[in-house]
């Protein structure tokens, strides 16, 4: 059983924000105008999190890119009322829209704030409605999304790799945003094969988890900058 | 029971309200029509070349059913290998964008006023050369001015050909920028003025004063796609990045040590630190012999001694000085040289600065001689295009191209267009007016600093034309619009080459046809060309641009050089058989080369050649100049004779009015929004992600000079130069120097789309016009300003 | 005197059988502002959540905080009736009912904000439909479910013999009170069970009631979000719960007092006693309030303190002062003296109390929210005039009900006090003989 | 009162059986194609459906896949003639689609019918002997009906596995 995984290299990472605006390309994420903007009710299902820390001149700014985190013990998953956010056997913390109330207990609950209400419909101009994914369902309003590490793209590629008779290769699943990634900041795969590269880099000396004290378990790795 | 008539109509009436209440609940209750998709469609990936920005990314559009619905980057093409940036993927929202202009506009109210009638593109063609057929029969051809921004390749080969023939000098090159390449400092060290590049990968001090390495490099891709290598890319062995600069930059946070200085001084503290290096005999003796001219003291043909940089730098730049100028402590400025020179393979990397501060980064190349080597300045060849056969001249082009250029570039010493004397000269008329101005990529109205002094100057001119594909402040004061394809609907070349010095030719291809009623305007200029007949229309024997482009790579695939992209393993193989003389190319004819292009992208040519000095130094002295003797000969008239005019120096920019404007304005790039794409949704949502500025124009100042100015964050502030005021929200920022305030350049289009009109403000307009004598451009980093509270 | 109070005790049957113009006023006053409020909601349904002030992360605001506090209100009833019931207390004969009805009542509106506050109220089924018992929502669902049916029948029980009172007497909608009145004839029998019903409820619905506001605290304490992950939450809450609920059955027998001029059942000493019991819970309240930010505050861990200093100086100070101003510096001196613990005192304290108990939910929901974890862009919550619409409409459906109630029912429960007047003398006498020694009749 | 309540109930319960009961609607389609027929005629599903094998989705058969074996006509039906009609009008059959999953719901004819070796009557029901176009859809294909499918062949029911 694959457990995905993901490593970020904040050594590499440039803070170019690639990752963003192709996870928005990839999943149709609704288009949040400056009013609302202003609101704080942009969706950014992967962001970069500042840390500033110090004083002029001895400052220092972290800019770290936070996808969910995929927790093995996520803090969300229990506390939907209505089994529409879970973990499946393969460690994706599972979003399904078309359940989802809209509650917004999971998006409080989780303590990364990766969660995202749709507090509107979205909506495209009819320019742009036909550039949207495919392969990604638009959510409708009132619903909770969130990264789902590209999880269509797994389905593609499994169904892809199946028809050809062969196994799963590293490279057939890279979530839009690792596959976009100038600087070859971010990693993709599976925790569990031992010899993986993400599983390699997770236990690696410059490896560290956010908020590890909480338990939560993310499979979400950053490796730390400097030597 | 017995039911009355009273008793059977309240019944009535209650299976009445039932209904109401049970179908009002009913309809009430269902969920809203959901936005469906469309259905799914087979998909196809079409290769092209980036459009958004310079920095000629290989890209993949997967359509399906004639849409483009997303971009990866190409993994064959070199330049990214299947990386992109952000302003990359955006270009799907630039190609959808909702508010392009759909056909040719006519105006019918005053200028800038925004009235426009569509007209279909015969009548706009049949308009535009009935303009240019009266200006060359009034024998005044040379009134003809293109403004053209920042492109590359054959189409700008086209503009001149088509000036060339029609008569005009006046192609103005409208592509300064602060955070651009440094051209002068190669030109004054080198004597080039075509590109270069940084190898950054190879690379393992990289000190970097004020470059926008991470954060609007000239070619985004190649910083960042280098900084992973240089980072971590190669065993045991990581690079490490010191950004000086005034303010805490994105590159700043990534680097290993941000030193804040004082804006404008970053030559000096090259100099400073050249001083040190010197003072200690750190620097690459063997090569300061060998490869330059100027290092010591010298006798020239007149036996009279002139001072070399060695000299002239011990003496003048002590780290006493330079340390009072910059506010930088001299142990850092002693460790910094320590390190830059000790670190081999080093490099330093300024900004468009003023010339001689270039000139000063450049020199502390020459001092570790990292000039024409791995991880250094490298020189690629050029690209083999066929030329185009040298067109004939009627009498009016030949008496048209007599004429003095509008902008008196053949003045400069560094050849750069002068937008800013074209502008000047326009509205003095002196040496003459334009009668008509064709803008191509440029909008001076918003990206160039000071925009007021260019709409004046277009008032004095009758007829202007727009070819951009977006309204803009500029095309909104135009007389006429002939709206160009985005790069995705269009064909072009991209010339450029790799931070390891190997020329790339991609070929951008259209992914879907136009969307709208609009031309490419290589097929409009040829179009031009035909309508006005006579020798012009003989110099453009092409249907299109698209035969223009087949024509310009028949030299290619003649120069037997290279080959069409192929995997990364490919690349070492080519080169092997290079070196043995061989070259082996995966194709056999001229159609076969251009299918395979189209195929995979374009064409490299992975080899450099280390060590012909002809490319690379192109000085008098064929040698790294630390005494510019190019520009010598051009300065002598104007400067008189002073040695340190032609070495290295430092011109400092006197503060005015420092009581009444306490801070020094610093402007800077993000690396979503470079004054192109801001009606794109996807980039305006990721402008500072330091602050979370999304949306908006800011400035960045620090607390506690804001508490003292009683400003706290998130307050609206008016940011007042002498030139000007502009309203934003003050973002208390602990990356901002106490006297420096920063705002971003990329927003305050005053129109456009429904995504960048009037939202937030365009910091140059604060700027006024105080240009390099030198190059004519604007200097960085000299206005001040003040701020309270709106 | 007998004859006197026999024809004073028409006087609850008033209410049920005349209607003034004052009545219909109000009446339509709160249609109005219910109407407007419907016209808000639908206006929401249509629009999507984006009408109100909430924002990533401030997911939470108004609707969850008037969830709360409107589950905090109906502890008033159920709850009091029934420990007073259970403790043989003699003065509670006419005030059971009135604290009774707004249990019950005012559920409906804590569990309409949840409803309001879903981004999918067309999906809400599939709580039922795919219930994840994982989830403390659900653990809400069940005993809310639980709480209602059992305050609903420990409020229907001692109404079933004013059923048949006004059943009896020949008055409007008869068939209504036929129907509802089970067959009672005030049999030896029928008495007996009553009595015996009514006791197993009381019981009953005690440990529900604590139960529902631990529950509701869970949902906050369940997550490990800064200062909600708390143990002391379950208690905190009940308490506060209890606290509001006292201050709302004070200001709701007050005005039934003025209204329908029942200085007669509602005395003074009534007024005097609950104040007391609300005396008790302020400092209770305050106890645990001062527990919990101590605890915080020696904790001192960096992501606690900020939500802590945002709450003491920062930018919801004015909203946390204010509770405490108006749970505590307010009500405490007035509670204090017996000269002040009138039915005009009492009210001034009650209405301080439930806007103090509003602030504190508040000042409990949207600060942590608005300090997440990770470092964040700051948004600035305030409720917009949807939200605020929406609570007046509920306070208003609330009223709306609680009168058409009164117009239904006796407010006060005629048959016990009757009882209280034929009976509990000598059994009070009866009951005190058997506690205290020396008076035994052995 | 009571009138005006019972009166009310009567009503409420009359809209539901209305809604339930009757708001089914009949479909029509641009032609009327027989199954049946072509079948017998051995033309395969995939000469006219030809993705199902490669693709998340089948194909609708246009204008110029029939136009392959219509050019002339095979028959005296006029149905037939409609077919050279709209091709020379350049039109397109618009069919209205049957089966067609929501939005939300990701599908993949190529996962059935070649990974997990399914007929396509396994779903579309004897499509092959309908001698009209359909009306309605041979089985409702509701969630419930999926997941007991693959409960029975032992695939997964992951809802990440159909759900996007």
């Amino acid at each position: 059983m694959h457990r995905w995984g993901m490593v970020i290299d904040l050594d590499k990472c440039t803070a170019c924000q690639t990752c963003v605006v192709a996870c928005l390309a990839e999943n149709n994420i609704a288009l949040i105008g400056p009013e609302e903007s202003a609101k704080g009710r942009t969706i950014h299902w992967i962001e970069l999190v500042p840390y500033i820390q110090g004083e002029y001149p001895h400052v220092k700014v972290r800019l770290i890119p936070r996808p969910c985190m995929h927790c093995d013990h996520p803090p969300c998953t229990k506390v939907c009322p209505v089994y529409a956010t879970y973990l499946n056997e393969e460690g994706i913390v599972a979003q399904i829209n078309y359940r989802c109330i809209g509650c917004r207990y999971c998006t409080t609950a989780c303590p990364y704030t990766v969660k995202y209400f749709n507090w509107y419909e979205p909506r495209w101009p009819d320019e742009m409605r036909g550039a949207l994914n495919r392969d990604v369902s638009i959510r409708t309003k009132g619903v909770v999304e969130k990264c789902t590490f590209c999880h269509h793209r797994l389905l593609k590629a499994r169904e892809k790799a199946k028809a050809e008779g062969r196994d799963l290769l590293p490279e057939d699943y890279v979530p839009a945003c690792v596959e976009a990634c100038p600087s070859g900041a971010m990693y993709f795969g599976d925790l569990n094969d031992p010899f993986s590269t993400v599983s390699q880099l997770s236990r690696e000396r410059r490896a560290f988890r956010l908020m590890e004290d909480l338990g939560t378990e993310p499979k979400v790795y950053y490796l730390s900058e400097g030597m | 029971m017995k039911l009355s008539r009273r008793d059977f109509l309240k019944m009535g009436g209650g299976i009445g309200v039932g209904i109401a209440l049970g179908g009002g609940f009913w309809k009430w209750g269902q969920p809203p029509p959901s936005s469906k998709l469309l259905p799914p469609g087979i998909e196809k990936w079409v290769p092209t070349v980036c459009g958004q920005c310079l920095g000629g990314c290989g890209i993949l559009v997967r359509m399906i059913d004639g849409w483009a619905t997303n971009i990866i980057g190409n993994p064959l093409h070199p330049i990214n290998r299947g990386a992109l940036c952000p302003k990359g993927i955006a270009a799907l929202q630039g190609l959808y964008d909702p508010d392009r202009i759909r056909s040719p506009l006519k105006r019918i109210g005053k200028r800038g006023e925004g009235r426009w009638q569509p007209i279909s593109w015969k009548e706009a063609i049949q308009e535009i050369s009935n303009q240019l057929r009266e200006l060359r029969e009034n024998g005044e051809p040379h009134k003809l001015v293109v403004l053209g921004g920042r492109y590359r390749g054959l189409m700008r080969l086209l503009w001149e050909r088509f000036l060339e023939v029609y008569g005009s000098p006046n192609y103005i090159d409208n592509q300064f920028r602060w955070d651009g390449i440094p051209m002068e400092g190669l030109f004054l060290t080198q004597g080039i003025h075509t590109l270069f590049t940084f190898d950054f990968e190879n690379v393992k001090y990289l000190l970097s004063f004020s470059a926008p390495l991470l954060d609007s490099y000239w070619f985004p891709i190649h910083a960042l796609k280098a900084f992973g290598q240089f980072r971590r890319g190669r065993t045991g062995q990581r690079g490490r990045l010191v950004q000086i600069e005034p303010r805490l930059s994105i590159t700043g946070m990534k680097a290993d040590e941000w030193i804040p200085i004082q804006p404008g001084t970053e030559g000096i503290l090259a100099l400073g630190i050249a001083h040190m290096i010197i003072k200690e005999g750190l620097y690459d003796k063997e090569f300061v012999l060998k490869n330059t001219f100027g290092f010591e003291n010298w006798v020239d043909s007149k036996e009279q001694t002139h001072i070399g940089f060695h000299d002239f730098v011990l003496s003048e730049f002590p780290p006493q000085r330079v340390s009072s100028k910059t506010g930088i402590p001299i142990d850092t400025i002693i460790r910094l040289s320590r390190e830059f020179a000790t670190n081999q393979p080093s490099l330093a990397i300024g900004y468009r600065d003023r010339p001689f501060h270039q000139m000063a980064v450049w020199a502390l190349n020459g001092l570790v001689g990292a000039i024409d080597r791995r991880g250094g300045i490298l020189i690629p060849k050029s690209i083999p295009f066929q030329p185009f056969p040298s067109p004939s001249k009627d009498r009016a082009a030949r008496k048209g191209l007599e004429r003095k250029r509008i902008d008196e570039v053949r003045e400069s010493p560094f050849g750069i267009d002068q937008p800013y004397l074209f502008a000047k000269n326009s509205i003095s008329g002196i040496p003459y007016r334009p009668k008509i101005l064709f803008l191509y990529y440029s909008n001076p109205f918003f990206s160039n600093p000071c925009p007021e002094f260019f709409q004046r100057a277009f008032d004095q001119i009758p007829f202007i034309v727009s070819f951009s594909p977006y309204m803009d402040d500029t095309t909104q004061y135009v007389d006429l619009i002939l709206p160009d394809h985005t790069p995705l609907e269009r064909w072009q070349d991209d010339p450029l080459f790799l931070n390891n010095g190997f020329p790339v030719l991609g070929i951008r291809q259209p992914v879907t046809p136009p969307i709208h009623q609009t031309r490419a305007t290589g097929d409009v200029l040829i179009d031009l060309a035909r309508s006005l007949g006579g020798e012009i229309e003989k110099a453009f024997p092409w249907k299109d641009f698209k035969e223009v482009l087949l024509y310009g790579l028949k030299g290619i695939y003649e120069s037997r050089r290279g080959d069409v992209f192929g995997l990364e393993y490919d690349e070492a193989w080519i080169r092997m058989l290079q070196r043995g003389g061989w070259w082996d190319p995966s194709y056999k004819s001229f159609e076969e080369f251009w299918e395979l292009l189209l195929e995979k992208g374009g064409w490299w040519d992975p080899i450099y050649e280390f060590g012909e000095r002809e490319r690379i130094y192109k000085t008098p002295s064929k040698k790294f100049e630390f005494y510019s003797q190019g520009i010598k000969g051009v300065l002598l008239s104007s400067k008189g004779e002073e040695d340190s005019s032609f070495l290295p120096h430092w011109e400092e920019s006197v503060p005015k009015e420092e009581e009444k404007y306490p801070f020094i304005l610093n402007i800077f790039k993000t690396m979503a929004l470079d004054g192109r794409n801001a009606n794109q949704p996807w980039l305006q949502g990721i402008l500072g992600p330091h602050l979370f500025e999304k949306w908006a124009t800011w400035v960045e100042i620090n607390p506690i000079t804001a508490s003292k100015y009683d400003i706290s964050d998130g307050d609206w502030v008016w940011v007042e130069s002498p030139h000007g005021k502009i309203k934003v929200k003050a973002r208390l920022y602990q990356g901002a120097m106490p006297h420096v305030v920063n705002i971003p350049f990329g927003n305050g289009h005053r129109t456009g789309g429904r995504w960048s009109k009037k939202i937030g403000e365009n910091p140059y307009r604060l700027l006024g016009l105080e240009l390099d004598s030198l190059t004519g451009q604007p200097i960085h980093g000299n206005t001040r300003v003040k701020i309270y509270k709106a | 005197m007998e004859k006197i109070k026999r024809e004073e005790d028409a006087i609850l049957f008033e209410p049920v059988e005349r209607t003034g113009r004052s009545f219909y006023l109000t009446l339509s006053i709160l249609i109005i502002v219910i109407l407007w409020a419907v016209f808000a909601y639908q206006f929401q349904y249509r629009e999507g959540l984006g009408v109100t002030g909430l924002a990533r992360p401030i997911f939470w605001g108004v609707y969850i905080t008037n969830f709360v506090f409107f589950i905090g209100i109906s502890h008033a009833g159920t709850l009091i009736s029934a420990i007073l019931r259970l403790a043989k207390a003699e003065w509670r004969r006419s005030i059971t009912r009135s604290a009774e009805v707004i249990t019950v009542l005012v559920l409906f509106f804590g569990v309409g904000n949840i409803l309001m506050d879903l981004g999918r109220p067309d999906r809400m089924l599939n709580i039922i439909k795919y219930s994840q018992f994982q989830s403390p929502l659900l653990w809400d669902v069940s005993s809310i479910t639980v709480y209602l049916t059992a305050s609903s029948i420990y409020l229907y029980l001692p109404l079933i013999p004013d059923i048949a009172l006004l059943r009896d007497r020949n008055g409007k909608r008869r068939w209504f009170y036929r129907a509802l009145a089970l067959g009672w004839k005030g049999t030896e029998r029928q008495h007996r069970l009553l009595e015996k019903a009514i006791s197993f409820m009381a019981i009953l619905v005690i440990p529900v009631a604590v139960s529902v506001h631990t529950v509701v605290s869970f949902v906050f304490a369940m997550t490990i979000q800064p200062m909600w992950h708390s143990a002391i939450f379950g208690p905190y809450f009940v308490a506060g719960a209890i606290f509001s609920g006292i201050a709302a059955l004070i200001i709701a027998m007050n005005i039934i007092r003025k209204v329908y001029h029942l200085e007669e059942y509602l005395r003074p000493v009534h007024f005097n006693h609950l104040g007391i019991l609300l005396l008790v819970m302020t400092l209770l309240w305050f106890y645990f309030t001062f527990t919990e930010y101590l605890t915080t505050y020696y904790g001192g861990e960096p992501i606690h303190m900020t939500i802590f200093w945002m709450k003491f100086t920062g930018r919801f100070a004015p909203y946390f002062w204010g509770m405490f101003l108006f749970c505590f510096v307010i009500p405490l001196p007035i509670l204090s003296f017996k000269k002040t613990r009138t039915p005009l005192g009492t009210l001034i304290a009650s209405i301080s109390v439930i806007i103090g108990m509003w602030l504190e939910r508040y000042v409990i929901v949207v600060p942590t929210l608005t300090n997440p974890r990770l470092p964040n862009e700051m948004v600035i919550y305030f409720p917009t005039w949807i939200e605020w619409s929406m609570f007046a409409g509920c306070v208003s459906f609330f009223i709306l009900l609680y009168m058409i109630f009164t117009k239904l029912f006796p407010i006060v429960s005629i048959w016990e006090v009757r009882e209280g007047r034929e009976k509990s003398m000598i059994e009070v006498q009866e009951r005190i003989k058997t506690y205290l020694p020396g008076i035994g009749v052995e | 009162m009571r009138l005006f309540l019972i009166g009310l109930v009567i009503g409420v319960i009359l809209v539901f059986i209305f809604i339930n009961f009757g708001l089914t609607s009949r479909l029509n389609q641009p032609l009327l194609f027989n199954h049946k027929i072509h079948k017998e005629a051995g033309v395969e599903c995939i000469q006219c459906h030809p993705f199902f094998k490669e693709q998340r989705f089948s194909g609708m058969p246009n204008v110029t896949i029939c136009i392959e074996c219509h050019k002339d006509p095979v028959t005296q039906n006029p149905e037939e003639e409609k077919i050279r009609e709209f091709y020379k009008k350049g039109k397109v059959f618009r069919w209205n689609r049957i089966y067609e999953q929501p939005d939300h719901v990701f599908f993949s004819h190529r996962r059935h019918v070649v990974l997990a070796k399914m007929d396509c009557k396994d779903c579309h029901g004897p499509i092959e002997e309908s001698e009209k176009p359909l009306t309605k859809a041979w089985v409702k294909m509701t969630m419930k009906w999926c997941m007991e499918c693959h409960t029975k062949k032992k695939a997964s029911n992951d809802c990440l596995v159909c759900h996007i």
